[in-house]
């Protein structure tokens, strides 16, 4: 029997695969679709102090092996996810991880504050990257000094393990990553989307209504699994690996490279059970590879 | 996997297709939809495509669909026996309602969520109550699947915007001029599904004739379950907290067309 | 007749459609296929001041949509070029713009000043932004400062048009451009390839021998529009659009968002006939859309 | 666009594929390839495939190919009719020697070269001189295409790595058993195609026997023309002067297996 189980930041996870943010909702709606209980962790939509209501629409649009998103990180906000979706997921046997982001350092403390109160939550996971709101925290995930500075304030102000969500739209992952482990977070996931853009050439319009989105899906997991590379090469806490993973083979190049954990976003709309075949996937390579603890493969890469 | 019955074209560019799929049979109704992968192991194109189901029966469900660009291509060079990836069935669907008079109005591909629901409410509405049909299109040819209507003696009024068949203009004309021959303030409950330029012109006819209005609204779709919110519509917004850290116009808020819908009050929609 | 001519840094091109530097070759390996005389430029494989024999292989993987590549800059060096290479570029009637990158700030200047007193080239595009040579000029395209004054300097080194080509791997395209302007550049380009890695799970390995290597192809389309907007909006000197161009289509939405002219790599691959295609791929949307000049296009996005 | 005659299974997973593409046989020689398009206006997978030729026709080529990943699944899948994007001929292909004793040594799919080369030799061969073949393979299955062998009278020395057939161990053992019965110190002619550890095996016993080699190499290629410089081979350097901004190994330099190759003699590779 294979062993599949993480440890990371005290927390045991029965499996490396957890669901990324803004692509899995609140978990509750792929219940019908798989087990929520079989996953390693689900991390719900990006929550903010106040609901937002996103965008205007068009929001999304296909492209070569990817998408392009601009939800505007629409959400119920923290007090109605604590209280109408966080009750049910607790039902669940599964680590949920809060994603959150703000518009102020205050906002990320509050909103930090307010989540780690509550319980079921086993983890925060902190956007500083979304590419969606522009005058907000885009600049945040970009400079060092102030990545350090922001997580040193929400450290602060949490207890739960805090996880910091970095942004690929950068020359140099490893700074970010340095910093966001200076300022106190206990793991790095890594990456958000690139930030891209689209235009209707008979229109002359850009698909997305503001303009720009973030781009998800297979086409940007070679940058991804080299920002997680570098990203876990430069810290000593573990880093998750997001981007682009649509199958077990997915998932393992990014614990090769290092990446404690992944998260699956895009391929769940590919696949409602993308998550739930990636593990079988990863217990059946381990069986046929001998490999006894998947954690064995972290970091494995021969370089 | 579900596995394809028959793929048929009907007319040059829609096709129909049966695919066998008794477990997602079971669950839907009429205006809901399902999504079906295009990808066959690759990664372009990537997104499922939304499709409505035109008939649902015991051992699966019939599309009716358009070839308009490189999914619908792929779906359409698919044959008798192959797997096709279909899930579903998603959305809200059309209320079901015998007790009323239903106008049907439909534009091209729009038509196909209407089959099954005439198939379940014609035989069943109650007396002096019956169903009307007005389909609109560019051209004749864009009327595709008029003969499958036969089967519940449906004849329905046509418009199209070159004459070459029935009225010669829009299919919302056509419906304003019906109405004008109707009398009563009981007017009939319109059904409609078709361009969105189409369902705006009906939903403000609705209001002027204070006549109730539904309308399936298309939309592109990442997902279908109601998580990658890019499926929004605009709405008129009941209470006030989603305000303040929204960007978009005061008095909005956004429903998804995947969950919420895809058939919607048109009161409710901002247009 | 449609008008496909633009007109960048005082050259007049027969049309935007060039031909991206290392995916084209020296342009001779393509005459059996398509006529180099349509082509607005060819834009040759980088040049450097010795023969460089690059990386070894692997060089290539396939990815979703695209591919990685990590040649190490090999070419026969200037002196061969002028000597075997441009004489035979010389017949036809297109114009050649030599790509070119040094590994010192002495030896960009020292190679584009032979570069530019040969008969023949039209002008110059400096790579500031390879990521495949490791000490070499990786830096100089990331540093705002250093671009200025490296483009500085060898602007004073030559007479002939100056295209400076930009890295993606930034998380300020603007910067970058600003200071190529201010060094003195006559035109830019973006974007060069996205850095990124790909794993092979069974045996662990990079499936680059350089482990890291540039993502080029479809894939990177989203982000190069959206590069290139920010870039032609942030300068007043020509962009010219490369990232991801296959179709018509995609020229035209880099044009449409600002560029002047654009640049077909990995689709030369794919087909080699494929510039010539969106050569008339142009001409034909042109004639449909009734527009008389192609250039009415430029910047025409409506956002 | 050329055109599909025939697509069939000839053993479970290898395929025969006759392509009507008269202009590009009429340029094409032995040991030369195609560069196949699996794209049908998708982006995934994106690059061509490069494939030996294994017959040339006045009609066309055919090939020979092992389904291993989803190029070869895509191929695999077309039927006769179907239109297929295919250019070339590519490479340099083999030297065409009546005057020697040759011998084809191939594994696997490494076979599919050498089949127009002895169309093109067996009945041209000088007096004396003959062509020889040995084929290796991981088991029996694993040997497509034997039967086509026989139209040329050419009976095959075999052997398989599991013993399923013929000399049970690797073919280069069985190509050294087979030399050191023949005598004289003008030996044959070495041909090779097949998996990289075979031709290495070979260079080697053609160094330590005196016997002239030349191998097919196989690489990933982008594009065929020589101009991505992807599918490079190391070979002993000749000159000097590369070496200063390289970053390889001294005395190594590089060659296209596309256009410098696939055929090198077995000399001047850097194993
Ligand atoms: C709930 C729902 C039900 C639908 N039911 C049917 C149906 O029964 N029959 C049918 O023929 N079609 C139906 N559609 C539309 C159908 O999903 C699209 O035509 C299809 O996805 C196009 O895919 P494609 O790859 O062929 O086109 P693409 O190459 O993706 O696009 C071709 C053109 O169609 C436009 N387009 C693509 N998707 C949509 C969309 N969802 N809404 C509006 N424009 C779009 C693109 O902008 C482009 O101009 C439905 C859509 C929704 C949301
Ligand atoms: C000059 C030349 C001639 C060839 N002739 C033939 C032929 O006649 N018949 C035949 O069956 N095959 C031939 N090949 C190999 C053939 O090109 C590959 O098998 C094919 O490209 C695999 O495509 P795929 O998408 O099915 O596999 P992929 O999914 O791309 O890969 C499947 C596996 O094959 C490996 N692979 C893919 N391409 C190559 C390659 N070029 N070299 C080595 N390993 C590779 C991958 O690393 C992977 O492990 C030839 C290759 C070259 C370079
Ligand atoms: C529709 C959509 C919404 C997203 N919303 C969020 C979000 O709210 N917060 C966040 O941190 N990341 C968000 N992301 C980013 C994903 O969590 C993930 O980092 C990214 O999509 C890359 O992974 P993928 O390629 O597997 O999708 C979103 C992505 C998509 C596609
Ligand atoms: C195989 C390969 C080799 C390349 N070599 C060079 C080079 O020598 N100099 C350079 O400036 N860009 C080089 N590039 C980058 C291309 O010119 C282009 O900027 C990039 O590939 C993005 O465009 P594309 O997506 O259309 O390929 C190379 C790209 C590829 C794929
Ligand atoms: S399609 Fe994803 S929320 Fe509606
Ligand atoms: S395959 Fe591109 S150089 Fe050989």
């Amino acid at each position: 029997m294979v062993d599949l189980s993480v440890e990371i930041a005290g927390l045991r996870f029965r499996n490396p695969v957890w669901t990324a943010s803004g692509t899995f909702g609140y978990g509750l709606e792929f219940s019908p679709y798989l087990d929520l209980n079989q996953l390693g962790a689900i991390v719900v939509k990006g929550l903010s102090l106040k609901p937002s209501k996103g965008n205007p629409p068009p929001r999304t649009v296909e492209t070569p092996a990817g998408m392009l998103n601009s939800i505007g990180l629409q959400n119920v906000g923290v007090d109605a996810f604590l209280k109408e979706k966080l009750p049910q997921l607790r039902k669940f046997d599964t680590h949920v991880i809060a994603n959150f982001y703000g518009n102020s350092f205050e906002e990320y403390e509050e909103t930090a504050g307010k989540l780690s109160q509550a319980e079921g939550i086993s983890a925060l996971e902190m956007n500083i990257s979304c590419p969606n709101v522009k005058e907000g925290n885009l600049p945040f995930g970009r400079d060092p000094k102030v990545i350090e500075e922001l997580v040193g304030r929400v450290r602060k102000a949490v207890k739960l393990p805090l996880i910091v969500k970095l942004s690929p739209n950068t020359s140099d992952i490893k700074s970010a990553a340095r910093s966001a482990e200076q300022g106190g977070a206990d793991a790095l996931s890594a990456i958000n989307t690139l930030i891209g853009m689209s235009v209707d050439v008979r229109t002359k319009k850009p698909r997305l209504a503001k303009i720009t989105g973030g781009l998800s899906g297979p086409a940007i997991r070679p940058v991804a699994v080299r920002m997680v590379w570098e990203a876990a090469s430069a810290v000593k806490i573990p880093v998750i690996g997001i981007g682009g993973i649509v199958s077990a083979e997915d998932a393992l190049e990014f614990m090769i490279v290092g990446a404690k954990a992944v998260q699956i976003g895009t391929a769940n709309f590919l696949d409602p059970a993308a998550s739930v075949k990636i593990i079988e996937g990863l217990r059946d390579f381990c069986e046929k590879e001998q490999v006894e603890r998947v954690r064995d493969l972290i970091g494995a890469v021969r370089v | 996997m579900n596995t394809i019955i028959f793929n048929k074209e009907l007319s040059p560019g829609y096709f129909h297709m049966g695919i066998s799929a008794p477990e997602l049979a079971g669950k839907a109704k009429p205006g809901q939809f399902v999504m079906i992968s295009v990808r066959d192991g690759r990664y372009d194109p990537i997104l499922r495509r939304p499709m409505g189901i035109m008939f649902i029966e015991k051992w699966g469900i019939e599309i009716l669909y358009q070839l308009v660009g490189r999914g619908t291509y792929i779906i359409s060079r698919m044959g008798p026996g192959d797997p096709i990836d279909v899930i579903g069935p998603f959305g809200n669907g059309f209320q079901l309602r015998h007790d009323r008079d239903i106008w049907i109005i439909a534009g091209g591909c729009g038509l196909a969520p209407f089959f099954e629901l005439v198939k379940q409410l014609s035989h069943k509405m109650e007396k002096g109550k019956k169903i009307t049909m007005f389909l609109g299109a560019r051209t004749y040819p864009d009327l595709p699947a008029l003969g499958l209507l036969e089967r519940f003696g449906i004849k329905p009024g046509i418009a199209t915007e070159d004459g070459s068949a029935g009225f010669h203009g829009l299919v919302t004309e056509l419906v304003e001029n019906s109405l004008s021959e109707s009398h009563g303030k009981d007017g009939p409950l319109l059904l409609a599904s078709g361009p969105f330029g189409m369902l705006r012109a009906l939903a403000d006819l609705a209001v002027r004739r204070g006549l109730e209005c539904f309308v399936s609204i298309d939309r592109r779709m990442a997902c279908g379950f109601g998580v990658c919110l890019g499926c929004v519509v605009p709405v008129k917004q009941v209470s006030e907290d989603a305000q303040e850290s929204g960007e978009s116009g005061a008095g909005i808020s956004y429903k998804c067309a995947c969950t919420d819908g895809p058939v919607f009050n048109a009161r409710e929609i901002v247009w």
